[in-house]
């Protein structure tokens, strides 16, 4: 964790936050779902409680946490009340992997009378080398959290809500995965500071067939280099998640709301903190691959760097060092608001699949065509790196 | 290895929070009045007539064992995209388009078999 | 001092060991499932401390994603009130079981006393490749050049199963009925 | 005779003793249990723990033969149980009890 105690505690402390990150984020997301959608539909939305109604969430967690405990007759134990607790840990384990902002570097400074030596941070929870690896491996354990709601809370019918919800879960795993792989063989590496790194700066130059072309009004990201893996890639990510238009177990008739039929008070609200955290991590995967991830379009790093030390901001350049990676913080949440928005707005306009629609659409629709993307994007790098 | 111990650190946190929150929302609520209509699973108000475990279709791990099978010929594609540049800069395009071809040919033909019969079919 | 590694691996392993012994050991066969889970996950973080990072990736995917997945669905799908009894019953032969395993962990129990009275021949963790990407491109360009042949045999045998495991759960065979 | 207080220290030993205890838990569940599915489960157990001692061969070797070798065993693994799994559910609808004594009436 660290060399010494300043570096463990800032680990710590960072570790904390990205845990923050995530839990304080699903109530401006839920507040920001129920304006929009009310937006949408031509009326107001929570904004009574608070400046625009933002405090109806902290309302609405202060009565789910005092609601009923109820525990259903024939339900067990381990699993009723484990199915919550994994239903938090993918979503932010995911998130924590993936880099928010670029790495700064601290030089020698002293404070609190003592020399603390050069340090070097990244904004990110823990950075393993083959970062999209392990995101994919942690995230796949959501299914687990339906599995024990379903069977823990001994209701038919939320058993097979769980069975659907999960196999519908399973089977869009595979096409998130193989639309991975178009866009890690253009980028030639698994971790995410490389593949940001080749998303920098300059405008869009690609190589076809020998020739390499250059078009100056598109930046350098990887959207141009792998449009249809972009593609279903986001769409995989909403059967991921179970949103809509994919949310069929929650929604059927006699399923009332699926797995999660027998919660009620706060357990209720940690499936939605799950939910939102696996459209966290899938957002900025989404940005990280095909939106140039925590850089700025057409400006390179540097140029941040240089523009805040000379903008007299910052007079240490520590503080400058941190103020560029803080800049490009925000720029990444921007991003990820944007998909997030874009996940709601689907919400409210597209209608919801039959189940052996869905499972078809899953199987025989977006499957192949991911490997049919993959296929495309070899066939083409393999002759236009061709080395003449 | 720190990056290891900062992941079961976390992991540590998002348990004990998880753990936090449920004592904390199962103390704090008024005392559990068990009553045997509200105990009841809910049926949408039908009385259950038998336990969960009762026959489900067995569909379900029919679409498991597929998506293993093909969950490991997309885990062989990771290294083959890791590869890929390397393999054609040096020269040997040709070789490792044609080893992943016949790989991803097979793929194709599982599938193919897959979709015609009819194992994936959901009829409701 | 315990430096973090060791401190990781004795976790790690106390963990895996556990929660491995309660996939053995308990009656309800949906916990021993879990425990699996949890053995898998523990398994993947001993590969993280032999800095084999892409592995500990697939096996978070394959092992805890997939199989153990399948696991808990198939059993939820069986009528599981009428288990019978969990562990085979015959004094002889599970005397046998028992002592074979016994006198294993007796060899395992004296090899490591034995070694470890002596002067251990500690040999310290050689320096991990430069990068886990480059570690990786190397498993990657091996696994397409020296080891190219059994990647197609691999690719049938997955084909094999596709077909066969379908047409397994179809057959409605069977010559007696439940005796 | 003392034991040696260095002894703590992880070594490529102390991986092979942790493979081997999760190898004989498996085994041993293998042996003692009746329910088809907790054996193919311990089944698992023991193929993880073959794993963990090819990695660390591989990793105190310093070759990536071993991790080549992991990858292969995980596809026989998943093939195993996936088919195991198959003929466990035939024999549940056939005969609606999952016990190791009925897989010898399953033919045709």
């Amino acid at each position: 964790m660290g060399k010494d105690v300043f570096e463990i505690v800032v680990n710590c402390v960072k570790m904390l936050l990205i845990f923050l990150v995530m839990v304080q984020l699903v109530p401006i997301l839920v507040w920001l779902e129920r304006r929009v959608s009310a937006f949408m539909q031509n009326r107001f939305g929570p904004n009574r409680v608070g400046p625009l109604g933002l405090i109806q969430l902290l309302a609405d967690a202060v009565k789910f946490l005092f609601k009923e405990p109820f525990f259903p007759e024939k339900g067990m134990a381990v699993m009723y009340y484990g199915a919550p607790i994994m239903a938090l840990i993918p979503g932010a384990l995911a998130l924590a992997a993936i880099p928010l902002g670029a790495p700064f570097h601290l030089e020698q400074f002293t404070w609190l009378g003592r020399e603390w030596g050069p340090y070097d941070f990244i904004m990110q929870g823990y950075d393993f080398g083959v970062g999209i690896v392990i995101v994919l491996g942690v995230s796949s354990l959501g299914a687990y959290s339906l599995l024990m709601a379903g069977w823990g809370s001994s209701n038919k019918y939320s058993l097979l809500g769980a069975l659907r919800a999960s196999a519908q879960m399973v089977s869009y795993e595979l096409a998130l995965g193989l639309s991975l792989v178009g866009i890690l063989m253009v980028f030639n590496t698994f971790s995410f500071y490389d593949i940001i790194a080749q998303q920098t700066g300059m405008p869009l130059t690609f190589n076809f067939f020998g020739k390499v072309h250059s078009i100056a009004w598109l930046p350098n990201w990887g959207i141009f280099f792998n449009p249809l893996g972009a593609l279903i890639f986001f769409c995989a990510s909403f059967a991921e998640t179970n949103r809509l238009p994919f949310d069929l177990p929650e929604a059927e008739g006699e399923l009332v709301a699926g797995f999660h039929t027998e919660y009620g008070g706060f357990a209720l609200l940690m499936f939605y903190i799950g939910e939102y955290g696996h459209m966290m991590v899938a957002s900025a995967l989404m940005a990280t691959f095909y939106f140039g991830g925590y850089t700025i379009p057409y400006v390179a790093n540097e140029s941040v760097a240089n523009w805040v030390s000379s903008g007299g901001l910052a007079t240490h350049p520590n503080w400058a060092a941190f103020l560029t990676s803080l800049i490009f913080f925000l720029v990444f949440l921007l991003k990820v608001f944007l998909f997030l928005l874009i996940y709601i707005w689907v919400r409210w306009t597209l209608p919801r699949f039959r189940y052996d629609q869905l499972m078809d659409l899953g199987w025989k629709t977006m499957l192949p065509w991911a490997l049919f993307n993959t296929v495309l994007t070899a066939v083409w790098l393999a002759f236009s790196h061709r080395p003449v | 290895m720190s990056a290891l111990l900062a992941f079961l650190i976390f992991v540590g946190i998002l348990a004990g929070f998880g753990a936090f929150l449920i004592i904390l929302s199962s103390s704090l609520g008024p005392r559990p009045k068990p009553n045997p209509a509200k105990n009841m699973p809910y049926e949408s108000g039908v009385a259950g007539t038998e336990t969960a475990e009762s026959r489900v279709s067995v569909k379900f791990y029919l679409t498991a064992i597929l998506f293993i099978i093909f969950d490991i010929e997309i885990i062989f594609m990771y290294p083959w995209a890791l590869s890929f540049m390397d393999f054609v800069k040096s020269g040997q395009g040709m070789y490792i388009l044609g080893a992943m071809g016949i790989f991803i040919f097979l793929f194709v033909v599982g599938l193919i078999w897959e979709v015609k019969s009819k194992a994936l079919d959901w009829n409701r | 001092m315990l430096s973090s590694a060791d401190f990781l691996f004795y976790f790690l392993g106390l963990v895996s060991l556990v929660f491995g012994l309660g996939v053995v050991l308990f009656r309800n066969p949906i916990y021993s499932a879990l425990c699996l889970v949890i053995t898998m996950i523990s398994v993947a973080g001993i590969f993280g401390t032999l800095d084999a990072w892409f592995i500990a990736g697939v096996q978070l995917i394959v092992y805890a994603g997939a199989v153990t997945v399948l696991f808990v669905m198939v059993l939820m799908l069986f009528d599981l009130k009428h288990e019978m009894k969990t562990f085979s019953k015959g004094v002889i032969g599970n005397g046998v079981k028992l002592a074979a395993s016994g006198v294993l962990l007796g060899m395992l129990g004296t090899y490591i006393w034995a070694t470890y009275a002596t002067e251990p021949t500690f040999k310290p963790l050689p320096a991990a490749a430069t990068s886990s990407i480059k570690a990786t491109k190397d498993l990657a360009t091996s696994l397409f050049t020296t080891y190219i042949f059994s990647f197609e045999v691999i690719g049938i045998l997955l084909l094999v199963i596709a077909v066969g495991a379908v047409t397994l759960s179809r057959i409605t065979g069977g010559t007696h009925h439940a005796d | 005779m003392p034991i040696n207080p260095e002894a703590w220290k992880v070594g490529l030993d102390h991986y092979l003793y942790l493979s081997s205890l999760l190898f004989i838990f498996g085994m041993l569940g293998v042996l003692m249990r009746r329910n088809v599915i907790v054996i193919l489960m311990c089944i698992e157990l023991m193929l993880n723990a073959v794993n963990i001692s090819f990695i660390a061969f591989s990793r105190y070797a310093e070759s990536t033969n071993g991790q080549v070798m992991v990858f292969f065993v995980m596809t026989i693994a998943a093939a195993e149980a996936a088919v195991g799994l198959a003929l466990a559910v035939t024999v549940f609808k056939k005969f609606k009890e999952v016990n190791i004594r009925f897989f010898e009436h399953l033919k045709g």
